[in-house]
């Protein structure tokens, strides 16, 4: 019974007709999530600019209201100012509806995370389904954005979007499917429901094959290719302006919460947790992965286009599987009474399976005769 | 290539970000803070000492740019009245050739380092606007005798994080628009 | 890094390539631009000169003659040399390239073209370096104004 | 089975964050692999060699200083050291020590900034560039004690250095000296073991030792490809020769040596600044008496020294007059560029932009 059936059950005994019936619940969870997700959306914002400033021994803004909280009201005030510029030979069509389609399903996701037990806003039962694939069709939208933007930085990054979505979307899935198998199931209330221990002690490796995947997704240190600022310039937003520009920009924070909430719901048993209201728990899971991803923007350079496939498809999709293949064993072998057992044997099978790969595995490429 | 050091490299790297949160930023808060400039800052607009200047014009001649117009009559036979001298710090390289080359101490370098105008006409400084006073004071490049008065420059290299000398702040009174540091 | 003794090169050179030295002394040696080819292969590929590093290449419009100066540096013998050649022709001064032998001629060789208006032939790829195609004149000499 | 492609024409510049001023790369693209790449310079050329001939030797000075900007205080010296050779003027002792200390200073300074941007080029997010900023500004601060300025520092005189350093400038560089092997370390931690900067910059641009030396290379790149030629021990000017340290070289001259060779130079500029520190006479005239307006005998001098970035020259001719008849400067970073195109032929986009920053550009210096 999620928070929206027992709102639809009230409103059934007030005696409203059909439609508002099932419209009303609905509409007023989008707005809750939306709103919610834009609020949190902002302060990711915020708390990126200060960290990342502390982690290079500068401020950050900290000029608008108390610690620069309204910083990215201010940028957002500033960025619906500017004149929305459309390249000339731009196809204006695709080039408008592209921002539109990278923010609408990220939002979309949102209906199957579980802030709380009731709090969500279907608990569909291919929950983790859902989420895939819905959230690989941002990466198309990247795609119009730079194909319609009739630049070529743009386009170097629209191609490497998808490759970069074809090849991190297996490892990400395989990683999905050992959780799924040990929490027998897809809704994403029962996969946290499932973790009386989160999965994260369970399948360590499974939890850094997904980590790594959706910092991929999200277009993320190290692997922010689409949009290499010292590279090609800007990625596909090169050609963007004004709030267009803003909705590619919410959207990449609106990918990084989602994956954060994901990773959170998945591998870090979700709103479970003492003392805290779930609500609070969740959204301190979801910070805490978010940090994670801003220590690593901090410190890490970023890879090659083809080093980022090598390490794809040598490196994650051979891990993801034998994953796969231990969690199975593992269920049908290991009593449920024994999971420190697991626990032990995951993360010795962790280490050894990437000290052994770290040996093995080379990063692609190289020179390429011409 | 390969994981040479086990993704320790990676781990040592992020080990040092992570100390880095902890150290004191070393940002200094331009308007509200304001460092001590060094006390040879070659500031903007010239300082000239009209009672020194006897028009020989060797600052013109000095100038690589060609930018200090000096305009001269003579009035007894080896004394020369300065009618005009000008000074367009718009296109001032900030070179401190014309205060070196001064032979009678007349001509110095500003304190002053916020030079923003609102008229490219504003740049260009006649006699009034470059004789010294107290809200255009001299600084010490080439003229050590104004050394002693100026504060000490701030240096970043006593930091805060070793918690030796403190950064010099100016005062929060003297912020207001009027002589620089 | 010595200076190689020049006034001792210069009769070797004008011992292999008869005519072709014009002045030797102890800091430069001028050769005819004639031969200025020739002069630099010896020098880059004689054993006991190897000349294999070529430093700095430029021009000076003198009004009579343009003079274009090359320093060559050994890094095996560890001497250097100041070479020069002069070109007396105003409106087509040409001296061959030494690209071909020296890469390092090959942006410095496209300035000098491009600031005093000298032509190099087997120069590869001669166009103007700093200014824009369609510029008039040459900057660097004299008379330009 | 091969695939037909068609070529893909490029401008990368002249307005790109990475460019590192107003260079533009003219690249030929098979997919994301280069085929072709030309550098187009000229955006910043103003004609310095034309203008100095028109101004006296003393008002060169500061046009020497906005060669490249990031070094100026080793484009004064050697502007000096030119018209000094030229006119056969001796430095005093003191002089000669603190233009080593002043130049040495310097190359800590912008093997900073270089390596720092060469960083952020391979994608590490500003991080490495403030951290090296850091220590820059400190250097900034002790030049700025000296001379006055950050920048623009017009500090080198025809015959020394237009005054001596205050008093509080020694103590600041004993300190700085000190401190500074321990922030060196703390670069090395944060990236020179990083799998991904080895993935990315290791045997990436290659510069073969032939190419290297027949292109005229010279600074960290020549060393980078192996070939052990330092100005400073090969044909040591100035006092040169009496200071102990070595010249790091690399083995393979990929991005990974450039960058290395520079971190190295860093440390043995810390060791050469110590000794000059020492040996550095306590008292007496930094300038030989050399007139303003003064004129410099028939002749021409040519001075190269070993700048941050390269063999930096200054090719003198006077006529007896007070200005330079020809003011020739060889610029290390053009030379340097030639190879761009053996380096970056058949890399990525993603190695063009760290190669080129491997090289250390400075558009200053490239365009005059």
């Amino acid at each position: 019974m999620t928070l929206l059936d027992e709102f639809q059950l009230f409103l059934k005994t007030l005696g409203w007709p059909d439609w508002a019936y099932y419209s009303v619940p609905a509409l007023t969870g989008i707005v809750i999530i939306v709103a919610a997700v834009l609020t949190i959306v902002i302060v990711f914002i915020w708390w990126e600019r200060r960290l990342l400033g502390r982690f290079q021994i500068r401020l950050g803004p900290n000029r608008c209201g108390p610690e620069g909280i309204f910083q990215p009201i201010a940028t957002a005030v500033k960025i619906l100012l500017k004149e929305d510029i459309v390249p000339a030979k731009a196809d204006k069509v695709v080039h408008f509806i592209a921002p539109i389609a990278v923010f609408v399903p990220v939002l979309m996701v949102f209906a199957v995370i579980p802030f709380d037990k009731a709090a969500i806003l279907v608990d569909l039962n291919v929950g983790a389904i859902y989420i895939i694939a819905i959230s690989s069709l941002s990466m198309l939208a990247i795609f119009m954005a730079a194909w319609a933007s009739c630049n070529k930085y743009s386009l170097i990054a629209g191609l490497r979007a998808i490759a970069q979505m074809v090849s991190y979307e297996l490892p990400v899935v395989m990683s999905l499917v050992g959780v799924a198998m040990m929490a027998s199931s897809l809704s994403m209330v029962k996969i946290v429901e499932a973790q009386t221990l989160p999965f994260i002690l369970l399948q360590p490796l499974g939890c850094l094959i997904f980590f790594l995947g959706s910092l991929a997704e999200m277009n993320r240190c190290p692997f922010d290719l689409l949009e290499a600022d010292s590279e090609i310039v800007a990625g596909y937003h090169t050609e963007y302006s004004g709030m267009k520009f803003a909705l590619f920009y919410l959207g990449e924070y609106g990918v990084a919460f989602v994956y954060a909430a994901v990773i959170t719901t998945l591998f870090l048993s979700g709103w479970q947790g003492p003392f805290l209201p779930p609500v609070l728990w969740f959204l301190i899971k979801v910070f805490l992965v978010f940090t994670l991803i801003l220590w690593m923007r901090a410190t890490l350079p970023r890879l090659r286009v083809d080093q980022l496939m090598t390490f794809a498809w040598k490196f994650m999709l051979p891990m993801s599987l034998i994953n796969l293949i231990v969690v199975a064993i593992e269920i049908l072998l290991v009593p449920a009474s024994l999971q420190w057992v697991m626990i032990v044997i995951n993360f010795g099978l962790a280490a050894v399976l990437i000290l052994l790969f770290s040996r093995m595995f080379t990063f692609g490429g190289g020179r390429v005769e011409v | 290539m390969k994981f040479e050091h086990y993704g320790l490299g990676i781990a040592k790297g992020m080990a040092l970000t992570f100390e880095h949160l902890f150290r004191k930023p070393i940002t200094v808060q331009y308007p509200e803070e304001k460092l001590h400039t060094s006390k040879r800052i070659r500031g903007n607009e010239l300082v000239w000492f009209p009672d020194k200047c006897t028009g020989c014009g060797t600052c013109t001649k000095a100038c690589p740019q060609g930018n200090i117009l000096l305009v001269t009559h003579r009035s007894e036979p080896n004394r020369f009245i300065v009618d005009k001298f000008e000074c367009d710090t718009g296109r001032c390289i900030f070179c401190g050739l014309c205060v070196e080359s001064c032979p009678y101490n007349a001509l110095a370098m500003g304190l002053k380092y916020e030079c923003a105008k609102y008229r490219r006409g504003d740049f260009i400084l006649n006699k009034e606007k470059l004789t010294a006073s107290e809200n255009h004071r001299p600084s010490a490049y080439f003229r050590p005798q104004f050394d002693a008065d100026l504060p000490a420059q701030s240096l970043l290299l006593y930091d805060r994080e070793e918690g030796g000398q403190k950064l010099k702040f100016l005062p929060l009174s003297t912020r207001k628009r009027g002589p620089g540091a | 890094m010595v200076a190689i003794n020049s006034e001792e090169l210069g009769k070797r050179i004008a011992e292999v390539f008869t005519g072709s030295v014009v002045s030797a002394d102890k800091e430069m040696l001028v050769v005819d631009s004639v031969h200025l080819f020739q002069v630099a292969t010896y020098l880059k590929e004689t054993p006991g000169l190897d000349f294999d590093y070529l430093t700095v290449v430029t021009a000076a419009d003198y009004m009579e003659y343009f003079e274009m100066i090359y320093r060559m540096v050994s890094l095996k013998q560890n001497h250097s040399l100041i070479l020069k050649t002069r070109l007396y022709s105003r409106d087509n001064p040409t001296v061959a390239s030494l690209t071909p032998l020296w890469r390092a001629a090959y942006y410095q060789e496209r300035e000098i073209f491009d600031l005093f208006g000298i032509k190099f032939e087997g120069h590869p790829d001669l166009r103007r370096l700093l200014l824009w195609e369609g510029f008039n004149g040459h900057p660097l000499r004299r008379d330009y104004l | 089975m091969s695939v037909k492609t068609e070529p893909f024409y490029l401008n990368i510049g002249p307005q790109h964050p990475s460019t590192h001023g107003v260079l533009r790369l003219r690249v030929t693209l098979d997919g994301e692999v280069i085929v072709d790449v030309e550098p187009v310079i000229g955006y910043l050329h103003r004609g310095i060699e034309k203008l100095a001939e028109g101004r006296t030797y003393a008002q060169n000075i500061p046009f020497t200083d906005r060669l490249d900007y990031l070094a100026a205080m080793t484009n004064n010296v050697a502007y000096c050291m030119a018209v000094e050779k030229l006119a056969g003027i001796k430095v005093p002792e003191r002089g000669e020590y603190l233009r080593v200390i002043f130049s040495e200073l310097m190359r800590i300074a912008s093997h900073l900034m270089a390596v720092g941007f060469f960083l952020n080029d391979i994608g590490a997010m500003m991080t490495p560039v403030l951290y090296m900023w850091r220590e820059r500004e400190k250097i900034l601060d002790m030049f700025e004690m000296a001379c006055g300025q950050r920048m623009m520092y017009n500090y080198m005189r025809i015959g020394g250095m237009s005054q001596d350093v205050p008093e509080e400038f020694l103590p600041a560089v004993k300190k700085f000296i000190a401190e500074m092997p321990r922030y060196i370390d703390e670069y090395d931690q944060l990236l020179a073991q990083n799998e991904i900067l080895l993935a990315r910059s290791k045997g990436v641009g290659i510069l073969p030792r032939e190419t290297a030396v027949s292109i005229g290379a010279s600074g960290p790149v020549l060393r980078a490809s192996g070939v052990k030629w330092d100005l400073r021990k090969m044909d040591p000017y100035s006092i040169y020769d009496r200071f102990d340290f070595e010249v790091p070289t690399g083995q393979t001259g990929d991005c990974y040596d450039r960058y290395w060779v520079r971190m190295q130079e860093m440390r043995q500029s810390v060791r050469i600044v110590e000794q000059a520190l020492k040996q550095l006479p306590g008292k007496g005239s930094v300038c030989a008496d050399v007139p303003q307006f003064f004129r410099a005998p028939k002749g021409e001098a040519y001075v190269c020294i070993e700048a941050p970035k390269g063999n930096l020259g200054f090719y003198v001719v006077s006529d007896g007059s007070i200005a330079p008849y020809r003011l020739h400067i060889y610029p290390p970073t053009l030379i340097n560029i030639t190879a761009m195109k053996d380096m970056a032929v058949g890399w990525k986009i993603a190695d063009l932009i760290i190669i080129f920053g491997s090289i250390d550009v400075v558009l200053g210096e490239i365009d005059r």
